[in-house]
Formats: C-alpha cells, structure tokens, sequence
C-alpha cells in the first residue's frame, strides 16, 4: 500500500465543494497521480450538508474515502463542528474565517476565503476555487500548473477567467499565510 | 496516457456504447439517474435511442421490446425501481430476451437513504422475480470495472440470450476515478448472434447443442411467437411436461455450460493463506485495505474479489476454502451472500462482516474480524 | 343499421355458396342467428346445416362475424335471375 | 388500399403450424375481431414481415399467437411498453397491440395515457368486453353500473371509463369506436387507424357471454350481439340526444382524426438525432 | 367557513417537533402550496385528527412531515392507492394526498385517473413544477415542448398532459387549476376541493428554478414567479382565445364541479354494505 | 360433526375473517382469484370493505393504507401480482404496518402456466424486496392449514408489526377437503395493541423492551409521520447512522425474540429416525405419503414439516440434523429452501427432490430419494 | 396410511366434470370419509381439458392426486386417449360410449351416458349428473343416499329435480349393467 | 391581476407590521420583488430589511407567498390617516 492523501472539503450544498473535489482530483490525475474522489449530500434533499473526499496516491487506492484526514477544508460552522476531529494527529485544517469562528484546535489555518471571492472576483461563488488555491499553496499536493489546467477545463462555460483569477488570490493568500 | 476522471455511472454508460447499446429506457432515481443523463445525450449521437418512459415497469418492458426489435438494450435503476422491474425482468428471463439491467443500489428497504450505498440487492437480483430461472449478475468495484462488466454484461446477454444484472452502489456510481479507457472499442462491440437457417426452419426456442438458440430481431423475415407462458421450440404455448421440462433444463444448462466464461473473479495470496477475505463491489476496496494492513502485520491472508455474484462461483470457494482455516464475508448488508459461502465453505468457517446503515465498511472491522477480534 | 357497418351487403342478384370447415366451427349460433336469409340452421348435436342454400345472397354476414373462420362464403353469378 | 376484402383471405395470415379451433369460447367476439384486423391489414397490402402484433394477458392476449406476424404475449398490462420499445427500434414496423379493457384500462391504463400523450405510432385495439373474461367476470375499469360481477355480488358502483374519450383527452391523434356486431365499420377504423402516423386507437366493444353475460343472466351469444346492435348509435346520432340518454349507449364512430401533432419515433429521428449529430459534429 | 385568513394561522399546523426550515431550495413554491392547503384547512374549521396528508416520493413529497395532521411519505407515484386503503378505513377522515406532477402523472397516472373514476372522496393537491425536482431536472409528462431537461439535452419532444383537463375526463368531479403566484385563488381552490364530497383535484401550478429553470436559464425563483403571473389567463378568458394562443397559457379556474356523481365510500356503504347485511338477515 | 367441503382459497378467506380481517383489496389473478371472490361476497356482510383495484401495486398500496386507519388488511396475489408488489411490501416492512399478503402459487417464471402448482416464490417471499428487513412466511399443506395459518398470519402480522407473507399454491388453493372449522371463532379475533401513553409521548417507532411499538391507527387523536426513509423514533426521516442502526437491531430484533411462537412445524417420528425428511406446503403431502410408505418398507425416517418457512428455523433443523445421515428436501422447485437447509446442515447430508413442471411431486420420486436410488 | 380409493373424472371444459368431482366428494364427507377433491384445467384458457380427482379414504390422505386411478370415468375420447392407461391393475373403467368409441382395454363399462341425460331429462347438460349415478351404481364408493344429499346440495337453483332424475337414470343403468 | 387571486389586499388605510423569522428565511428574494410598496430589501449577506416600515399597506402578499413562514404582517390601525 502507497502513502495515500487524505483531503476533506466540507460545506453547505450551493458552496461547490463537489466541484472544488473534481478539480483536484483533476489536477492530480493531470500531475500522473493515482485518485479517487467521492462525494455525500443529505438524503435526496435540497440544499444541507455537502462534502468531497480526495483520496491522491501514488500506487492503488482500495479504500476510497477518508479515514482520517491529512487535509481539511471547512467553509461552514456546521461542518467544522462536525468533521474538526476526524483528522490525522498533525493533520492540517484550514477553514473560511468568514464563514466558521469557532475552530476544535487553534491550529487551524484562518483564511478570508469568501471574502477574497467577493473582492478579487465580485462573485462570492468562487470561494471554492480560492480555497483550492488556499489548499494547494499552502500543501503542494498537486502542482499549481495541473490546478490551473484543471480549473480551465472544468470552469463552468463564460467563468474561466474569474476562476482562474479565485485560484490565483487562493495561492497568494497562501502565500502570505505561510510567511505569517 | 489518457487518463480521465470519470464516475462510475458514467463509466457504466460508456461501456454499454462501447458494447454497441443502441437503446436505453429508463426512469429517474438518485444513485443511477446519471447513467440516463449521459445515455441521453451519448446515444443520439450515433443514431441510438434514449426514451424516458413513465416508470421503471415500462422502461424494462421497452427494454425487452427494443432487444426483440434486435437492438443491444439497457435500462438503470435502484432499489425501488429495481422491485418494479421484477415481473418484466422474469419475463425476459422466460422469453430468453438479451438486455441489461444496471442496479445502483442505495441504502433500503423502501425508500431508505436514497444518496446512502448499500448491497443490500444481492439476494433480490438473484430471486427477485417469481418461479425458477438462471440470472448473471455482476458487481463492479471501481470505475474502470463499471466499464469493463458493462461490456461484459452486454457480451453475456447476447451470447446466451439472457437478461444480465449489474449491481453497482451509491459510491461506485458516483466515485470519480482517473481511467484509461481503450482506445480501440471496436473490439468490444457486441453483435447478436446471426441464423443460418431459413425462415421456415427457425425455432426461436430450439434445444441446439449450444442450448442457446440465436434471437432473430423482429422485422427480418423470421415471422414467430414470443411468450411469457411455458412455450415450445417455436415458441408457441405448451402445456406438455416435457416440454415445459425441456425449457427449464436448456436455460439452466446454457448457464452451466457457460460457467468457465461467466465466472469473474480475482484472486490474490490464495495459496499461502489460512484465512480468505471473499468480497465484491464497494466492501471489496475495503477489504482490500484491510487485508493489505494485516498482511503488513504478517498475517497470511488470501483475497477473492466476486465480479460475478450469481451463478454464486461454488467450486472457486470450495477449492478456496479447502486449505483455509476461516473466511470472511464482509457486506454492505445483514449478510446475503454470506449465506451461499456458509453453505458452500460450511458455516462454521465463516465469519461474517456486515454494515447496513448506508456507510462504507471501514477496513479496520474488517481487520478486527481477520484478526479474530470484534 | 346500414349494410357498410355490419358488412351484409344485400346486393340484388348475388348468389352466394356456403363453406363450412366442421372442425372449427363451435357451433355458436351467431351465423344461424343472424343469417338475415335464414340460410342456415344448427342440428341437434351443434352442426352448422346450410339448410337453404338458394336464399343465400352472399352478404357474408356469415363469414366476417364468424369469431371461428369455420365459415365462407363464395359468390357465384346468379345465372338463373 | 383494397376496398373489398376477398374470401378465405386470413387464410394467407393464420399460422397454419398453430392448432384451431382457438382458444376462445363459442361465440366470443375476440375472434371477430382478429377477423376484422386481418382483414384490415389485407385491405393496406403489407407486407407481414412488418407487422408485429403484440398483446398483454387475458382472452384477447391471446390474439396474436394465431396470426402469421411477428408476435409478442407479454406481461399483463404492458404490451404499450413493449411496444414502444420495438417501434423504437423498428420505426418502420407497423405496430399493433391487441389489449382487454382491463389489460388496457386496469393494469395497463396508465401505458395507454402515456403512449397516446406521447403520440408514439402504435395501434391499440381494445377488445372492450366489460370484463376480465380470462379470469372469469370479476368487474373492469368498463363494467356498467349496477351489473354483477363474480367481485361484485351485491351490483357494481363504480363509474366506467370511456376508453375512446380518455385516449382523445390524453393525446391521442386517432381515436374510433365500433362493435364486433358492426364488423365492417370496425374493419374501416382498424385499416384507418393503421395508416395514421402516430397513436391510434379502436376500441371493439364486445362481450363475455360466459362470464359477465352468465352471471347478469344476459343470454348466450347470440343475444348479446344483439344487444351491441340494439344500444349502439353513431357519433352523429348522439350529438341529438341528453347527456341521460347517451349514458346508456355505445357511441360509434371516429371520435378524433387530428394530423398535426407529429409522430414521437419520427420527432426522434429528426429531431434529436439530427440535433446531437450536428452538435457532435 | 372563515375567509379572511389570521396571521401566523400556520403555527398551529406546523409540526414543532420538525426542525425547520424546510428542505426545500430558496424561494420553491412547494411551501407556498403548503402554506396555502393549511390556511384552506383553517378556514374550514376542520379538527386535525381528522385529517390525513397523504404524499409520494419527490420534493412535493416532504410536505407532509411538517404539517400536524395525520401524515404519512409512501413511495413513488402510489400517494392515492395508499390514500384510498386509509379512506375506506376512515371515510369521515378528509384525505388531502399531495403529488407531484411526476409523482401524480408518470409514474402515478393510473392511481389518479382510476381514482377519478372511482369518484373516491379524496383531494388530489398536485404541485406542477414542470419537472422532477427532487431527481434533478429531468422531462416530466408536463415539461413544455421545447424545453431543455437534464435527460432532454437536446430539447423536449413530447407534448404534456394537461392535468386539469385529464382529470376531468377521466370523471373528477372537482377539478381547479391556479397558480402559485395566484395563492389567495388556490387557497380558495383547495377549501373548496376538500370540502368535494367525491374526488377533487387542484393543479398547483409552479416552477423549479433549481433544476429545469437552471438548465433552460430561466432565471431564479422571482423571475420564474413572474412568469406565472404573465403567462396565466382565467377559464373566462381563454374561452375568448383561439387554441393556439391557449396553448402556451396557463387557464386558471374551476375546470369541473358537478354534484351529480356519487362518493364511492357512501355508495359502498349505502348499496353494497346495505343490500349484503340484507341479504344475510 | 359439521364438516363441510372447503377449497384451501376459500378457507383462507374464511381464516382471514375469523381473525377478523375487515379490509381486502385485490386485483384478479389464478390461482388466488376465489379469495377476491369469497372477500366480496363475505366481507360487507360483516361491515368490512372488499375492493378491487387497478393493479396490485395499488392492492398493496391500499392495504397499508386501510392497515394505517386501523383495519385488518389483506391481499391476495400469485407470482405476476407478487413480483408487482414488492416494492410496497418492503415499504410495509420499513414502516412496520401489520398486513397479510396470500401468493398463491403458479408454475413460473413469467406467466408460466396459470394453472398449475409450484413452490417457485419462496426465496422471493424472502428476498423479493429491495433491502435488508425481516420477514414471516407462513405456509399450509392442507385446506385446515389454509384456515389455520391466515389467522396467525394476522396474529402475527398485529403482534410483531410487519407484513406475512402466506403462501399457497394452485393445488392447496383449489383443493378441497371436508374440514370443520372452530365453532367460536370468536376468540380467534386478532386486536390492535393499544398504547396507554398519551398522544404528546407516543413515539409510534420507539425502543422499547419488546421492540414493538404499537402502531395507533390515523384518526385516533395520535397525530404522527410514517415514512418509507429511514426514520426516527417518532417516524421523522433521519440520516444519523446510529439512528438508522437502531431501527434496524429493533426491527430483527422483534422477530428473533418472537422465535419460539412464530417458528410453527410439525416433527413426526425424528428421534429413532438416521433419515429425515424436511418438506413444507403441497410437497409436504407427497412426502408424507413417501415416509409411510418407506416406514412400510421398514426404514426409520423421520418428517418435519414445516410451517413457518421464514424466518427460516435454524435451530429446529440443525438439532434434528444432529443425529441424522440424511435429509431429504422435496420441492416444486428448483432447490429453494434447500440451500438454507444445506448451509444449516451442511451439504453433503442433503438430498434435494425437485420437480418444477407443473406436476405434483409424486411420493415415489422422494421414496427413490429415501431410498438412496435415483 | 389407510385404504384410498383414487378416482377420476375426465371429459373436456362444459361437461361440469369438476361439479360432479365436488358432488361425490361431498358425497363422501356424508359418508363421514375422508376425502380430496382436486381438478385440472388447460392454462387460464376457455374449453379444452378439464379433470376431476377424488381420493376417498378413512384415515388421512396425504398425496392429493390420483397416482393410479381405482375407478376411472371418461367423458371424451381425448380424456379416454389420455388417461385410459393410467390406471391401477383391476381398475375400473367407465366411459360415455356416446363419447368414446376406442377404449384402450376391453373391460371398459361402456354406458350410453349423454344420451340418457337427454332421454331422461331433455338436457345434455346433466350427463356429468348420470355418470355419477352410473359410477355410484357401478362401485358404492359412496353410499346413494350422501350422493342424493350432495346432488340436492349443489346443483344449481331450480335444476335440482332435473338432476335428481338424471342421478336415478344413471343408477338403473348401472343396475342393468350389472346384470349383463 | 385582480388583488382577490393573488392575495394582495390593498386595503386603503391599512398599515402593516412587518415580522422576518430570520432563522427560516432562506433569502429568496421573493418578498422583496413582489412587495408592491417596495417596502423590503435585501442586505448583502442575504438577509432582509424592513427598510420602509411606514410604506406597508399590510397587503399580505409577502406572508401568503413566503414559502418558509418567514414573514409576517400583523395589521395595525392607522391611526395617522
Ligand atoms: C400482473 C398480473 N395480474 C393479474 C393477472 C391475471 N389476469 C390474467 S388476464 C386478466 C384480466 C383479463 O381481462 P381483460 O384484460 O379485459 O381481457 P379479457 O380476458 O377480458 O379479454 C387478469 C387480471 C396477470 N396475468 N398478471
Ligand atoms: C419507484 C421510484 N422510482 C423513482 C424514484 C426516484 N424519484 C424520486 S422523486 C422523483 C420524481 C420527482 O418529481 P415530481 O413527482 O414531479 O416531484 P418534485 O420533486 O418535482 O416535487 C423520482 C423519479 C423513486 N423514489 N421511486
Ligand atoms: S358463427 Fe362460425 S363458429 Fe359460430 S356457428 Fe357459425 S360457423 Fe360455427
Ligand atoms: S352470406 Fe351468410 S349471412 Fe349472408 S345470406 Fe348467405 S349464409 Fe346468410
Ligand atoms: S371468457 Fe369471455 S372473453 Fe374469454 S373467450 Fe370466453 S367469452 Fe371470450
Ligand atoms: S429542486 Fe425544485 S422542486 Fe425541489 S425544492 Fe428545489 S426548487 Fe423546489
Ligand atoms: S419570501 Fe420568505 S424566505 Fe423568501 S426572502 Fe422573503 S422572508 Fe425570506
Ligand atoms: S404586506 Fe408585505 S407585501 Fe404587502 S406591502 Fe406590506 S411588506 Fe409589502
Ligand atoms: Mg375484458
Ligand atoms: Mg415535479
């Protein structure tokens, strides 16, 4: 069995943790990687809880969700309650300060993510990609250029350039995060 | 390399274009409504045709339709729709009609958790219908294998002339994997088998050596009577013992014969181990983990993953459980087919891992089993 | 009733000859019954009798309502009239 | 089209390896139907090669298994579905489907709706006997009021469909209605529904003297094809009569014969199929 | 009856055991519908152990578990099969069984027509979105011609049922169709259907902006409510339209309300109870 | 004396009022036709209500939905009917409504041949649904069993709060026999339980000791949610695993605790015997016919009959197996009940006897069986 | 396991073979017997075939079917083609000779049955009534008296006398047969 | 659009007072285009404001058409007028 990544991206259904997921997974596949993402929504309902799994190798994967995450990303209060502790011990969780205040370690990485959606794009609905910029800056699980690649082929027609514009302020608040 | 990411109801959809399916009928239900999304937009593509019929009954009775008209036809669903579909499936059965029937099963009974996985189908999709008749059923555990079996599927449909059910879940329908499908899917195509007969001299239900008589489509001048009642060569009613004895021996027997083809399974470590995981779909990704990290932990322990549940591969378990101390069956049920291993392996070798509450068992259970603990 | 509904077509001068294959006939009476000649009539064990075939006129009521198709009629020119 | 049908002409249509006589009881209006089908696919000249006929279960169900066409006995209630699929599969096959009013109307009502609202190229004939003759004159979806039936002992109290009228509301482009007593008119209908383009139905009214007719005591055969004579008046008799006085009568006639709702198989094609080709290409 | 609905009327119906708000997306006009059938249900003065609401499977479908009535979420399409099991065990319960239109038309048409025929006094409350929410946006037998659905990528090809007017047909005595936009005239619709001694049914006319409103661009949930409000006419005003300005209009109004049919659990205890205890005594 | 002449239909219907079943709704079909007939002419006598509806689906549907307003509730069907039913039967199971569902079985599969016997349905009685649920199948021999087995399938169906299932077959349901039914059929009246909790603490799914909670019809001032999602203790959906594993336990629960009255069977002469003969339904006939006459020939044989199919009787079969050499399972099938019977007793000490055509097993098959011959 | 006396009643669909199956089962029970009625008919079809069988017996009877019929009566050619070999060694035959004109052994009692009901009671209807007079007559499997019982009991409303004297027209044939 | 079908009872004279459960109120807008006085608004994050109490003519029409029981408008006499 390879090392595997363990990724959670958790929110509310409409924030596009699903798609933030099938980006990744994207850009992993792109950087030659082994993957499996999947998804759990509530039961046939709207709106509710919304969450991907990345799971990135380099050999087979067997099991494909998290057992304990080596990433976590939160963007709701909710699902920071919910999957603060299922992490790895030393595993690294980032969460949308926006949008979570109370964090179950203080270890937690605070970015402004829907606040920096809101002013680098006008759209708060690329949060997600700003959080995959956020993600990938600050733990280089897959190269910038495969995300960038996947962003582009994924990004809903006629938002390419704005999303392309989320993930670039994603990284450079990772950037100065991780001069903090 | 051409890896993409694709999701196994996708995948699901791309194997049957790949085998040739010209036809999909189907009806909407969360986990398999993306098979019908993307066989609505693929199949008009190449001339094929997708329809949305009013409910699951009537999809699988276009199905057998659209086969008799001589084209390669499926139909997707989950549990609640799958119940519906049982008559007309058994009726495909009994009229010996090629198609194929996708079952994204999701956590039951009833409506369930409609977006929860299950495995809770196994035993539904071998006795699900009324009366006595073979069934294939295969069950796909990654993204590529949706595509593979699909193919399959479609392959052993045709061959011998049988509805084929695969039985997928909520998370391998819906799990995104990087696969590289093949590039040349010529190779793949599934063609009805032809007649060489006149029409006069056809027999739609023949007993041939094969036992599995060509279907010549409707509409090429083999003019002939299909059936749901007990029927004779030609396909005309009987009340005849015999007969209705000859139709029940051919169907199982084209089956039997076709054993060494139809059985899919992969195995791993059998030889050298004392204890066999015996696993299939979903559980058996979990498995795998875990028979991975006990291995690690200097177990010696064997893994045979089941692609096909039904015909239930009694002689691989048999020579598999010979040398083997104990076997465990981890499901995403209360133990279905756990019970074809107890019977075949004897139960007191077999030690059941079971989870039914719509959560992918976690390999750790499993290992705890391997390891004798709870 | 019109003739073109129920398909007796009375056309004056015809002449019709009856056919009746025993082996199908079930012996339902329809024919007998509606025969608006009275052509036919049924013996005692359920026999269909062409009992007066020279009143026949070919209307094929006979024919088209038999739910058997133990009966036919053929027109043949009706030289005598 | 051939106006006058020929002697013995079903003799060119009956499959000569099945054995006769038929299944069905002395009398039983379900073979003077399949007559006037025979007939009526004779009068078009087509080939049998495409003609399918296809059926679900009851007496009528078993219509096709006499007939030298391609041939389905499906499940009860679904030979639409059936249907649908092979047109699907075969656009150019003439498609017929041979139903009971419970197969149809019971079971199968909600098929027939959806294939009419569709406008699928089929042809439903209904052998509308007012009963499940098969299973011995329990009451249908067209039992009269106040008839008994063997589930209805003590008189029927449900209102009856009117097959016609529900096929015409839900879509259908052509919709006729005549009697095994009015063959040839039946005939005329069958031929005419036949040629239409999209989903055309003819419902037969007929009997089941050995079932309904002997527990309402309504005679043997012969009287009930009397009845069908004496209670049925053509569309155009009806428009002059009540509400009340309709109630009680089968109404005869083509009650719709639209052409400008296009045929589904046809839209397929030339819609779907062109547009996703084109957007592929 | 009272008319003028009280503020905050449906506190008294919610259930406070039930967490809202509800599962639905923002702005749907399920919960317009739902407010509306409680404010009905107010202002008929009704005890609320004697009534039933009965659902299938779909987003319409969630309704029941929020309201404090006697409810039960059957499956898929058998809403009124289950709904008419529980009248005839209860017949002075009022049964209210709310459906979608894929719930109440595809897969449960023939529920609905049978019921309709049967004259069995429930209330059919069908929620008209166009479309199957809950599934995602797929054709259902009421998306308009033309429209983009997640399984009609390249546009739809199948004309709709109307509801209304199948309903009819089929025998419904009770039979009204508005709008969600048009609430205070549903509300009003929905008191009187209850109040329909036989089987009555209210088509809701509203809109899914979360799925087929995306796909086809539509808008989000005020513009699709502005739609209603352009697109609808009165009975009274299509009367003066010609079909083909009709057909792209939703007629609001009381398609049917005859008192001539009677309520299949009276008749059942009134005829057939009576004449079997007769029979026995 | 007062015996009379009775088909097994018509005392199943006769059983059903006894126990004072008050509600049938039914769609016609042979062999189980007569039950509709008899509930049609029976039950407005008696004030209950006799429906027909437009299909089984609706049957069931209506069933469980008179069950939920307090009525004893039941349908009869055969194969087609019951592969239509399915999906509401499981709907019946995950919201524990208490009904009676008679499958008077045909030779299958499809429409098979109508008229004659088989004992197709059993693994469908158990598995035809979608998901993991328990669920109790009774089955007569004789048209006394007929009577007897409809009460306690209403007993049972109120006591544990789930569908039974009856299963007959075209000779049982069509034979007749001079019976003499209870003289006070009074006491054989099956009641609703009752709750004493008033309604702001009743909790309609609620854990309790007997794991079953009574079900208090609609209309009674107890206002609450039924579902087919998984749900809650007051029936509100619910996603929480815990909250689904709860109801689960309690549902298998409630049946396994019921064992000793649910689990019905007839043991004749087992403890001299080294041969046993385990049979259920018509073939229980033959094979009783077959131990006579081996016991005649002077072999020790023992016969258990069973009555209770499922839950199926492990414990029963695997101590009467204990000292036994061979067991003999005859069926109107191909090998249903008998895979159970081998995983219990292990396979190799099992003969299967079957017979799938139509055809009443003949007793001599089974004595060549008992006999070791062939 | 008791003495049975198997017996089967075969003709085609119309000629009541069932009912008269039902009579002398009926008959039995008077008798204070044990007894099994079964019938067969064609697959949910109208006509063809149709079946009676009784097995009369004074202690259980467990298999239900005839496995040798005792007393065989046959209604039809087709049913005296089909069965008239299934019988136990020194079984009785009867066959309607206005039917029936092969009969596979010579010992067969041929009787005029249908022909006698439309003599006696101007119906042919109540033939199936005369065979078990003439049955009864010929074996005293049940006594006359029961079987009167069982006719008065079952046949349908206002035939009751008709069929009365078909049964006693059946009896006096069987008693002339006797003395032949 | 008559007031009797949409609910909206402008009544004249009539003021209204405007209750949100902001806990329900899922934001749709719906309230705010429709209110014929123009009487709400909608903050940035969504939620809405009374923004024009006094303009309120307590037609109703955003209480009938709210989906989740979020709003409310309790009549108040307008004592001013
Ligand atoms: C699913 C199913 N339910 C019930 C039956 C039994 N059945 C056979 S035919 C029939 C009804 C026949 O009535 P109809 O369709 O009017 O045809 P008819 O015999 O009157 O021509 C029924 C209920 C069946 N075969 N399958
Ligand atoms: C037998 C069955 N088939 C399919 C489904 C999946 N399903 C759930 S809701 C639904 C349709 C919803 O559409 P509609 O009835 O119009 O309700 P809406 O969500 O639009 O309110 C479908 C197909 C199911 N639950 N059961
Ligand atoms: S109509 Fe036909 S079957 Fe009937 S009696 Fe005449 S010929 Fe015979
Ligand atoms: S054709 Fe037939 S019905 Fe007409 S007159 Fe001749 S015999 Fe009579
Ligand atoms: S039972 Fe009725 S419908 Fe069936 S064949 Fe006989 S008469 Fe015709
Ligand atoms: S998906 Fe559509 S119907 Fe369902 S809640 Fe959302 S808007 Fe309403
Ligand atoms: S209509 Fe209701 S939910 Fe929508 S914004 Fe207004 S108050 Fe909020
Ligand atoms: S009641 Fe509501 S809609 Fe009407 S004016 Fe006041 S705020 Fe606006
Ligand atoms: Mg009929
Ligand atoms: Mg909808």
């Amino acid at each position: 069995m390879s090392e595997r990544i363990e990724i959670r991206l958790a929110g509310t259904g409409g924030q596009g943790m699903i798609l933030a997921g099938i980006v990744l997974a994207d850009a992993a596949i792109r950087d030659g990687k082994q993957v499996v993402q999947t998804q759990s929504y509530g039961p046939e309902a709207r709106g509710g809880a919304s969450r991907a799994e990345i799971i990135i190798a380099d050999g087979p994967i067997h099991y494909p969700k998290v057992l304990d995450a080596d990433i976590l990303l939160c963007m709701s209060q909710v699902a920071c309650d919910r999957y603060g502790m299922m992490m790895r011990r030393g595993g690294l969780l980032i969460v949308d300060n926006n949008q979570v205040s109370r964090t179950p370690t203080a270890y937690a990485v605070q970015a402004p993510i829907t606040q920096l959606a809101r002013e680098k794009t006008g759209r708060e609905i690329t949060a997600n990609v700003v959080a995959l910029g956020v993600l990938v800056g600050l733990t280089g699980v897959v190269s910038r250029s495969s995300l960038e690649a996947a962003v582009r082929a994924r990004a809903p027609k006629g938002t390419k350039d704005m999303n392309l514009e989320a993930l670039a302020a994603g990284f450079e608040a990772a950037q100065e995060l991780m001069q903090e | 390399m051409n890896r993409v990411l694709m999701q196994g109801d996708e995948a699901c959809a791309e194997g049957a274009i790949a085998a040739g399916c010209n036809f999909f009928a189907g009806y909407p239900i969360t986990p398999a409504t993306e098979i019908a999304e993307v066989m609505a937009h693929r199949l008009p593509q190449q001339d094929g045709v997708f329809i949305q019929m009013e409910d699951e009954i009537a999809s699988m009775a276009a199905v057998i339709g659209a086969a008799v008209g001589g084209a390669r036809a499926m139909t997707a669903t989950s549990g609640p729709g799958f119940s519906l579909m049982q008559e007309n499936i058994g009726y495909a059965a009994m009229a010996e009609i090629p198609c194929v029937i996708a079952n994204v099963q999701r956590l039951g009974p009833s409506t369930g958790r409609p977006t929860s996985p299950a495995q809770g189908d196994v035993m539904q999709a071998r006795w699900g219908t009324h009366g006595d008749h073979p069934i294939i059923v295969l069950c796909p555990s990654s993204v590529r294998e949706s595509f593979d079996l699909t193919v399959k599927a479609f392959e052993f449909s045709e061959r011998y002339r049988t509805p084929v059910i695969l039985l997928l879940d909520e998370i391998i329908g819906h799990m995104r994997e990087g696969v590289e499908l093949p590039a040349d899917k010529t190779t793949l195509n599934v063609k009805r088998e032809q007649t060489l007969v006149p029409p006069e001299w056809y027999k739609p239900f023949e007993n041939l050596a094969t036992d599995v008589p060509p279907l010549i489509p409707f509409g090429e001048g083999y003019r002939y009577h299909i059936t749901g009642l007990h029927h004779d060569e030609r396909g005309y009613p009987t009340d005849k013992v015999d007969e209705v004895e000859a139709w029940t021996a051919r169907v199982y027997s084209k089956i039997k014969q076709a054993l060494s083809e139809v059985l899919l399974y992969e195995e791993n470590g059998i030889k050298q181990a004392d204890t066999l995981v015996v696993a299939y779909g979903i559980s058996a990704r979990s498995a795998r983990h875990a028979v991975e990290m006990a291995r690690n932990r200097g177990r010696r322990v064997g893994f045979l993953k089941l692609q096909t549940l039904w015909p239930f591969p009694e002689e691989v378990i048999e020579q598999a459980a010979e040398r083997i101390h104990r076997i465990i069956v981890p499901e995403m049920n209360l133990g279905q087919l756990a019970l074809e291993v107890e019977r075949v392996a004897g139960r007191r070798k077999v030690r059941r891992v079971n989870r039914a509450d719509g959560e992918v068992i976690k390999p750790e259970q499993i290992l705890s089993a391997i390891e004798g603990m709870r | 009733m019109s003739d073109k509904e129920t398909g007796s077509k009375k056309k004056r001068g015809k002449r019709g000859q009856i056919q009746i294959f025993p082996n199908w006939c079930k012996g339902c009476g329809l024919c007998v019954e509606f025969c608006p000649m009275k052509v036919l009539e049924q013996g005692s064990n359920g026999a269909i009798l062409v009992a007066h075939p020279e009143k026949c006129t070919a209307c094929r009521w006979c024919e088209l309502h038999c739910p058997d198709f133990a009966i036919f009629v053929t027109e043949i020119s009706a030289e005598e009239e | 089209m051939k106006t006058q049908p020929e002697s013995k002409v079903h003799e060119r249509y009956l499959r000569h390896s099945k054995k006769f006589p038929n299944v069905w009881c002395a009398g039983c209006g379900i073979g003077i139907v399949l007559g006037a089908i025979i007939r009526a696919i004779d009068s078009l000249s087509l080939d049998k090669n495409d003609v399918a006929m296809i059926s679900g279960i009851g007496c009528t169900g078993r219509m096709p298994v006499y007939v030298d066409f391609n041939t389905m006995h499906t499940t009860h209630g679904r030979a639409i579905a059936f249907a649908t699929g092979l047109k699907l599969a075969r656009p150019t096959m003439k498609v017929i489907v041979v139903m009971g009013d419970g197969d149809a109307l019971a079971i199968g009502g909600n098929h027939f709706i959806h294939a009419a609202r569709r406008n699928i190229g089929l042809t439903a004939i209904v052998v509308n006997n007012l009963t499940y003759g098969m299973t011995g004159g329990q009451y249908s979806p067209t039992t009269p009021l106040g008839a008994r039936a063997s589930t209805a002992p003590y008189g029927h109290i449900e209102p009856s469909f009117r097959i016609a009228e529900l096929a015409v509301t839900a879509g259908a482009p052509f919709v006729a209605r005549s009697t095994v007593y009015h063959v040839a008119e039946l005939q005329k209908y069958i031929a005419q529904a036949i040629s239409t383009q999209g989903f055309s139905v003819v419902e037969a009214t007929s009997y089941c003297h050995t079932t309904l007719g002997r527990i309402n005591r309504w005679g043997r055969a012969p009287d009930m094809m009397r009845r069908l004579k004496e209670n049925s008046v053509t569309v155009q008799q009806a428009e002059k009569m009540s509400e009340e006085e309709k109630k009680a009568k089968i109404i005869r006639g083509i009650l719709s014969d639209r052409k400008d709702i296009p045929e589904y198989t046809e839209l397929y094609r030339e819609q779907i199929i062109r547009q996703a080709k084109g957007e592929k290409a």
